[in-house]
C-alpha cells in the first residue's frame, strides 16, 4: 500500500509538473565516463547508478520542475578525451555543472578545465590526493581522497590486531602507488615494520615468485592494493602457497568489490579490506539503493556506485538550493551542501589542506560465507569480525 | 643459504617453468603466423580473449571444463582465423603499397572490433570459471611429512602446461610429418622455392593464420582456469607474444617452447630478486637484446648445434 | 618547390580560423588535429619517406613531455622550456636508441621500436624518485585559460614542421631516404651511407614528436607514463593517422589527423552509439586500409575516379 | 700490360660452415672488361658481394686503387669509385626514372641542380631520356636494366660491377645494351662482368674468370677459356644435372 501510494503521488508530482507546461523543459546533464577499455567495468557500474538516481529524482518531479535527461560521454579513460568531452559541455551545451569521471588522471583533466572556466565539477571517485590540493574553487570531492581510504581499517589494526611486521604489495598506478606509500606511514606510526613492499604491473598473471618472497619475511599483516582480478588471483595463490599471515587486508577497489568474492571463492575467506561504503551501512537510502542495483543488476555495487548513485543527488540538491542555473550560483550552493545520502553525510570542507572535500567514515569489509560483512567501526558494523582466523592448511 | 632462501628459489624457479610453458602456448600461434607470412598480428591477444569467451560460456551455459573446451575453441577460432585472412589480410597484401605494413593496421582494426563486439556482448564484467580445482595444489610437506622445506605445485597450472606441452608436440607431428605441414614449412623457409615446387601459397597462408588463431584459442582455454578475462585483456598478450617469437626465433615451435620458458623464469626471477615492477622491463630488455644479439633466437643456436654434428 | 600556394592558403586559412567564433570545444579539437599532425608529419618523415616504420614514437613523444615536466616539476622552471629543451634531449635519445634499433629491418625494426615505448614507459612507472612515477606531473596553472594561444603555438610548431618535411623531403636526403626505403642493399651500393641517412630520419622525426609531446604536457598540464608512453593511444595512432592520410606524402597526414581526432570524435558523440563506437571506428578503418591502401591523399585519384565514374 | 685497379687476393667465404668462396685471386686492369663466369651456384654473386663490400672476406682481402677496402662498407667502397648492378634489379619502384639517377648522382654533386645536371646526361647516354618522367616500377624488363646501369654510372665510378645485366633481354635489346657497355669502356670505365650469355661475354670481354664451387678453375682470354677442358667439364656437368 505503501508504495503504491508513494508512487502515486511522485505521478502526480510529475503531472503537476508538466500540467505547468512551460517549466518542463528536461535539463540535460551529460556525464564523461570510461565506457570502453579496461575501467569500463566502473564506467558502467557508474552509469547504471546515476540512472537509478535520476529516475528516482524525476519520479519526484525533478529538478525545480524539470526533469533530469542524462547522457552519457565515452572518455576512453584518456585524459584528452575527458577534455574534449568537458570543453564541449561547457562551451557548447553550455551545462553549468560537471559530474562524473573516474581515473584521476581523466579527473586531473577535468579539474583543470572547469576550474578555469569557472564550472563547478563535482568529483565521484577518483581517489589521487592531490586534485582537491590544488586551490581548485569550483572543484569539489565527494569520496575521501587515497590517504584517507584506510583509516577505518588502520583503526582496526591499531585496536585489535596490533602488528608488528607488515609487508605492502600494490599495482603500479597512482592509486596504488599513493596507497601503499600512505600505508607505510601509518605503519609507521603503529609502530609496525614495514618488511616488503612491492609494486607489479596490473594484469600480472603469476604472483607467486613474490608471494613467496613475502612468505619467507613471514609479516603479520599482509596489506595489497589490487583492482578486481589481481586482488582474487592474488588470494587465489597465496592460499596456493599457503602463505598465512595474521590478517590479509585491502585497501578498497579490488577487495571490496563482490567480483573479487565470485572470482576468488574460498581463497576470499576471512579477507578484509578497507572501503568508502558498504551495502549493510546504516545510512539512509543504502540499503534501498543497494538492493535496488543487485535487484537489477544481478551483483551488489561497490563504493563507486553509490558514491555516483549520491553525487546526482547531491547535484539534485544543490540545483534545487541555487538562485539561478549560473554556475556561479551552483558552485556556491554546492559549497553549501548539507545532505545525507546513501552515501553518508555529504559536506565540502577545507581541511588538511585540501579544499572542498568531502570527508566521511570508512569502513572495513571483512568476507565472511562468501559475502562482504561490514565489520568496523563498530557502530556500523552488522556481523563481528573474525579474528584470528585459521591457517590453510586448517582449512577445509 | 638456509632452507628459506631454497625454498624461495624453489618456489619461483617452478612458477617460472609453468608460467613459460603457458607463454609459449601464446608465443606458438604467432611464431607461426610471423614465420610463414612475416606479419604482424597485432590483434593476436584479442583472438585469445575470444578463446576465453568460448571458454567461459562453454562453462557458465553448460558445465563444460575449459581444458574440454580447447577441442571447441581450437576448431571455432581456426575458422575465424581463416575468415580473418582470407577476406581481410590477403586482400591488403594483394595491393602494392608504400610501406607493407599497413597490413598491421589493419590487425589494429581487427583487434578494435573483437574487443568493443565483446565488450557490446557481454559488458565489461570481469568473468573467470571458477573451477573447483581452481586453488587445489600438491604439497611438499603432505609427501613428506619431515620436509624442513614447503613447496607447492598448482594443480591448473601444472595440467595446462602439461597441455601446452602436448599441443607443441602434436603441432610439431603435423608440420613434419603431415604434406600441409610441409608445405607451410617451404612456404616459411623460402617464398619463391615454395612457388617453384608447385605449393599453394595462397592456401597456406590461410590455414596458417587459421591454425596461429586455433593455437592462441586454446591458449585462451587453458589460462581462464589460473586468469580472469575481459574485454580489453588482449593487448598485454600479444605484447608477450612477441617476444616469445622473437626470443624463440620466427617460426620455429620448439624455439617457442625455449622463448616462452626462459621468458617466464627470468621474470619469475626478477620479481624475487629484482622486484615485480621491472618485471615487464626486464621482458622488453631481453626482447631488445634478443633482436640484437640473437637475430634468430633461441632456435638459430639449436640449429647451429645440430650443424656442427 | 611547386605550388607553394596551395600550403599558404591552407596556412592561411588555419590562422584565421581562431576569429570564426568557434567554441573552445572546436578549438580543443583543432589543436589536437595540429598536434596530430605534427606528430604524423615526423612519422611519416621516418616511416613514410625513410621506411622505418616505427612502432615506438610514444618513446619520443614521452620524453619531450617530461622534459617539459620535470623542467617544472624538479626546477620549477616554466615547462615552455621544455620545447626547445626536448628537441636537444630526444635527439641524444633518438640518436642513443637509433643506434641499437636501426641495426634491424622490417618487422624487426618495428617490433624493437615498440618495445623501446615499453620499456620507458615501464621505467618511467618504476623511477620514482625522478619522474614521480605512476603520479605523474600536475602542472598547477596552465599559462592561459583561452585556446587561441597554445592554437598559434601548434599552428607555429605544424607549419614549421611542414616547412622542413617540404624542404628536407626535396633535397638530397629527401633523394637518399627513399632510396634507403626502396632498397637498403641497393642504396648502400650508390655511395648511400644508410646508417647514417636512417639516423638522421630518426632523430629528425624523434625531435619533432618531442615538440609536440612537450606542448602536450604545457597543454594538458598533467602528464602520467601511461598517458604519455601509450603503445595504443600514442604510437599506433600515429601509424593509423599516416597510413590512413597517405603515406610518403605531403598533406596525408593533416587529413588522416583530420578524420582520426575529427571523425573520431565525431563518432564517439552519435548519441545511443554508446560503447560502440569503437567497434563503428574499427569497420571504418579497416574499410579505408582495404579500399584505400595508399590512404586518401595517396589514392586521391581512385577517389576521384569512383566519384567521376557515379557521375557519367 | 695497364696498372692493376682491383685485386681479389685468397678470398675465402663462410656461411655458417660452408664455404661458398675458397681461396679465389684475380686481380682487375684498368680500363679492361673482366668477366667472371661458371655454372649457376658457382658463387659468382657472393664474388661481387666480396668485393663491393656487401661481405667481409672470411680470410684474404681486396684492394682496390692500391688500398685494402676489405671490410670497408659497400657505400665507403662506392665513394671510391666503384659501383654496381644487381642480379634482380633494384630500382627505386615508386620514383621516376631522372629521380631514380639523380638519387645516385647526389654522390658527387653538391647541388640539386648539379645533381640534375649529371643524371640527365647519364639517362641521354643510356638511351633513357625519353622515359625520364615514368615511373620506374612500369618500365619492360630491358629498361629496367638499363636504368640500373644508369643509376650505377652517376655515381662516376672507375670500376662498374654489373651482375648479369644481360639476361632476359630479347635480341634487340641485347645490342642496345652491348653497344652501351663499349661506350661506357671508350669513357676509361673498366667494368667487372658476371654474364650467362656466352655469345655476350666473347663479344665483349678482354679477359675471362671461371669459377665453380666457388673455386677459380680457370683464367684467361676467351679464345683460351673456350679451349679449357675444366670449363667445358663444368659447363656439361651443369647439363647433365639440369
Amino acid at each position: 500500500m505503501k508504495r503504491s501510494a508513494s508512487g502515486l503521488m511522485a505521478a502526480s508530482a510529475f503531472l503537476l509538473a508538466t500540467a505547468f507546461g512551460h517549466a518542463a523543459e528536461p535539463f540535460n546533464l551529460a556525464i564523461p565516463l570510461p565506457l570502453t577499455g579496461g575501467q569500463a567495468k566502473f564506467g558502467e557500474m557508474m552509469k547504471r547508478s546515476y540512472e537509478m538516481a535520476a529516475e528516482e529524482i524525476n519520479a519526484k518531479g525533478g529538478v525545480k520542475g524539470r526533469k533530469i535527461v542524462l547522457s552519457f560521454e565515452d572518455s576512453q579513460a584518456k585524459p584528452d578525451s575527458a577534455r574534449a568531452i568537458v570543453e564541449k559541455l561547457i562551451d557548447v551545451k553550455k551545462q553549468p555543472l560537471i559530474v562524473g569521471e573516474y581515473t584521476s588522471a581523466c579527473a586531473k583533466a577535468v579539474a583543470a578545465v572547469a576550474n578555469e572556466r569557472k564550472t563547478p565539477y563535482l568529483i565521484v571517485a577518483s581517489a589521487d590526493d592531490s586534485i582537491t590540493q590544488q586551490n581548485y574553487k569550483y572543484v569539489f570531492r565527494q569520496n575521501v581522497p587515497n590517504a584517507y581510504y584506510a583509516q577505518g581499517l588502520v583503526s582496526f589494526l591499531r585496536e585489535k590486531v596490533q602488528p608488528k611486521t607488515m609487508a605492502i604489495l600494490y599495482e603500479s598506478s597512482d592509486f596504488g602507488t599513493s596507497g601503499a606509500a600512505d600505508m607505510e606511514k601509518w605503519a609507521g606510526k603503529l609502530g609496525c615494520k614495514v618488511l616488503v613492499k612491492e609494486k607489479y604491473e596490473k594484469g600480472a598473471v603469476d604472483f607467486k615468485p613474490i608471494l613467496s618472497k613475502v612468505k619467507q619475511a613471514a609479516p603479520d599483516v599482509l596489506f595489497m592494493v589490487s583492482y578486481v582480478m589481481d586482488a582474487s588471483l592474488l588470494m587465489k595463490q597465496i592460499k596456493e602457497l599457503r602463505l598465512d599471515a595474521k590478517l590479509y587486508a585491502g585497501g578498497a577497489a579490488g577487495f571490496a568489490l563482490p567480483e573479487f568474492v565470485d572470482n576468488a571463492k574460498d581463497a576470499a575467506e576471512y579477507v578484509m579490506t578497507a572501503t568508502l561504503w558498504t551495502p549493510q551501512v546504516k545510512y539512509k537510502g543504502a540499503k534501498e539503493y543497494a538492493d535496488k542495483y543487485k535487484a537489477k543488476y544481478g551483483d551488489f555495487p561497490s563504493y563507486h556506485g553509490a558514491s555516483a548513485y549520491s553525487a546526482l543527488h547531491v547535484v539534485h540538491d544543490a540545483l534545487s538550493r541555487a538562485k539561478s542555473m549560473k554556475s556561479e550560483d551552483i558552485t556556491e550552493a554546492l559549497k553549501k551542501t548539507k545532505l545525507q545520502t546513501a552515501y553518508g553525510p555529504v559536506a565540502f570542507e577545507d581541511k588538511d589542506g585540501y579544499q572542498n572535500q568531502c570527508f566521511s567514515e570508512t569502513f572495513v569489509l571483512q568476507v565472511q560465507a562468501g559475502e562482504h560483512e561490514t565489520v568496523w567501526p563498530y557502530a556500523y558494523a552488522n556481523k563481528k569480525f573474525i579474528y584470528p582466523f585459521p591457517r590453510w592448511r586448517d582449512r577445509k | 643459504m638456509n632452507a628459506a632462501q631454497v625454498e624461495v628459489l624453489l618456489q619461483t624457479l617452478i612458477a617460472g617453468v609453468l608460467l613459460g610453458g603457458l607463454y609459449a602456448l601464446i608465443g606458438l600461434g604467432m611464431t607461426l603466423i610471423m614465420g610463414v607470412m612475416k606479419i604482424i598480428n597485432l590483434a593476436h591477444g584479442e583472438l585469445m580473449m575470444v578463446g576465453m569467451y568460448i571458454a567461459y560460456w562453454m562453462f557458465s551455459l553448460f558445465g563444460i571444463d575449459p581444458y574440454v573446451s580447447v577441442f571447441i575453441a581450437g576448431p571455432l577460432l581456426f575458422f575465424l582465423g581463416i575468415l580473418i585472412q582470407k577476406y581481410l589480410i590477403n586482400t591488403v597484401l594483394r595491393v602494392d603499397s608504400i610501406l607493407p605494413e599497413n597490413q598491421v593496421i589493419l590487425t589494429v582494426g581487427v583487434g578494435m572490433i573483437l574487443a568493443s563486439a565483446a565488450t557490446i556482448a557481454f559488458k565489461s564484467d570481469y568473468r573467470s570459471t571458477p573451477v573447483k580445482y581452481g586453488t587445489s595444489a600438491f604439497y611438499l610437506s603432505d609427501l613428506w611429512k619431515g620436509s624442513p622445506i614447503e613447496l607447492s605445485l598448482s594443480i591448473p597450472w601444472s595440467v595446462s602446461f602439461l597441455f601446452a606441452l602436448a599441443i607443441t608436440a602434436g603441432l610439431w607431428f603435423f608440420l613434419q610429418r603431415t604434406d600441409t605441414g610441409k608445405s607451410i614449412r617451404a612456404t616459411a623457409q623460402d617464398l619463391d622455392a615454395a612457388l617453384l615446387m608447385g605449393v599453394n601459397v595462397q592456401r597456406m597462408r590461410v590455414v596458417t593464420f587459421g591454425l596461429g588463431s586455433a593455437l592462441v584459442g586454446a591458449a585462451g582455454c587453458l589460462f581462464i582456469p589460473i586468469y580472469y578475462l575481459y574485454p580489453a585483456l588482449g593487448g598485454q598478450f600479444t605484447l608477450i607474444a612477441f617476444v616469445i617469437t622473437i626470443l624463440g626465433g620466427l617460426g620455429s615451435n620448439v624455439g617457442a617452447i625455449l622463448g616462452g620458458l626462459i621468458l617466464g623464469l627470468f621474470e619469475s626471477l626478477t620479481a624475487t630478486y629484482v622486484g615485480m615492477g621491472w618485471a615487464p622491463v626486464g621482458r622488453f630488455v631481453i626482447f631488445i637484446a634478443a633482436l640484437l644479439f640473437l637475430p634468430g633466437g633461441v632456435a638459430s643456436l639449436l640449429r647451429r648445434r645440430a650443424f656442427g654434428k | 618547390m611547386k605550388k607553394p600556394l596551395i600550403p599558404l592558403a591552407v596556412l592561411a586559412v588555419l590562422a584565421v580560423l581562431p576569429f570564426s567564433g568557434l567554441s573552445t570545444y572546436m578549438m580543443h579539437i583543432l589543436i589536437l588535429v595540429l598536434m596530430w599532425t605534427t606528430i604524423g608529419m615526423s612519422w611519416n618523415l621516418l616511416g613514410g619517406y625513410c621506411g622505418q616504420v616505427s612502432f615506438g614514437h610514444a618513446a619520443y613523444f614521452g620524453v619531450g613531455a617530461y622534459t617539459a615536466g620535470l623542467l617544472y616539476f624538479k626546477l620549477q622552471a616554466s615547462a615552455w622550456w621544455g620545447i626547445p629543451l626536448s628537441v636537444a634531449v630526444v635527439s641524444v635519445f633518438a640518436f642513443v636508441l637509433g643506434y641499437i634499433v636501426l641495426k634491424l629491418r622490417g618487422p624487426f625494426f618495428a617490433l624493437a621500436t615498440l618495445a623501446s615505448g615499453e620499456v620507458l614507459r615501464i621505467t618511467t612507472e618504476n623511477w620514482n624518485g625522478f619522474t614521480n612515477g605512476t603520479l605523474g606531473i600536475l602542472i598547477q596553472e596552465r599559462t592561459w585559460v583561452a585556446k587561441t594561444q597554445y592554437y598559434y603555438i601548434i599552428l607555429a610548431i605544424t607549419a614549421f614542421t611542414f616547412l622542413l618535411v617540404r624542404r628536407l623531403v626535396a633535397s638530397k636526403w629527401g633523394y637518399y631516404f627513399v632510396a634507403v626505403r626502396e632498397d637498403q642493399d641497393a642504396a648502400e651500393s650508390l655511395g648511400i651511407d644508410t646508417t647514417k641517412y636512417k639516423t638522421i630520419a630518426l632523430v629528425v622525426s624523434a625531435a619533432l614528436t618531442g615538440i609536440c609531446g612537450a606542448f602536450y604536457t604545457n597543454y594538458m598540464g598533467f602528464i602520467d607514463p601511461h598517458i604519455v608512453f601509450a603503445l595504443h593511444d600514442i604510437s599506433i595512432i600515429t601509424i593509423m593517422i599516416v597510413m590512413v592520410g597517405g603515406v610518403a606524402t605531403q598533406w596525408g597526414p593533416l587529413v588522416g589527423a583530420g578524420i582520426m581526432v575529427l571523425l573520431a570524435e565525431w563518432i564517439r558523440s552519435i548519441p545511443g552509439l554508446g560503447a560502440s563506437h569503437q567497434a563503428f571506428f574499427g569497420v571504418l578503418l579497416v574499410l579505408i586500409i582495404l579500399f584505400l591502401p595508399n590512404g586518401i591523399v595517396g589514392d586521391f585519384r581512385k577517389i576521384t575516379r569512383l566519384f567521376g565514374r557515379a557521375r557519367a | 700490360m695497364s696498372e692493376s685497379l682491383l685485386q681479389v687476393k685468397n678470398a675465402y667465404k663462410f656461411f655458417g660452415g660452408l664455404a661458398a668462396v675458397t681461396d679465389v685471386s684475380f686481380e682487375i686492369r684498368k680500363g679492361e672488361i673482366l668477366a667472371l663466369i661458371g655454372p649457376n651456384g658457382a658463387g659468382k654473386t657472393t664474388v661481387f658481394n666480396v668485393v663491393n663490400g656487401f661481405y667481409k672476406p672470411s680470410r684474404g682481402e681486396v684492394w682496390f686503387k692500391g688500398r685494402n677496402i676489405s671490410g670497408l662498407k659497400p657505400h665507403k667502397i662506392c665513394r671510391m669509385g666503384m659501383a654496381r648492378t644487381f642480379q634482380v634489379v633494384k630500382p627505386l619502384q615508386r620514383m621516376s626514372v631522372l629521380d631514380n639517377v639523380v638519387a645516385s648522382a647526389f654522390l658527387r654533386a653538391e647541388s640539386r641542380e648539379k645533381a640534375v645536371e649529371i643524371a640527365e646526361e647519364t639517362l641521354k647516354f643510356t638511351g633513357l631520356y625519353e622515359d625520364r618522367d615514368v615511373i620506374s616500377k612500369g618500365l619492360p624488363l630491358g629498361k629496367r636494366k638499363r636504368l640500373e646501369i644508369a643509376r650505377a654510372l652517376a655515381t662516376q665510378p672507375e670500376l662498374l660491377l654489373l651482375d648479369e645485366s644481360f639476361a632476359g633481354l630479347n635480341p634487340a635489346e641485347l645490342d642496345e645494351s652491348i653497344g652501351i657497355i663499349r661506350r661506357i669502356k671508350e669513357r676509361g670505365i673498366t667494368i667487372f662482368i658476371i654474364e650467362h650469355h656466352m655469345k655476350v661475354i666473347m663479344a665483349i670481354s678482354d679477359r675471362i674468370v671461371v669459377i665453380n664451387y666457388g673455386q677459380k678453375i680457370a683464367e684467361g682470354s676467351p679464345e683460351e677459356i673456350q679451349a679449357n677442358p675444366a670449363v667445358v667439364e663444368a659447363y656439361l656437368g651443369e647439363d647433365h644435372h639440369a
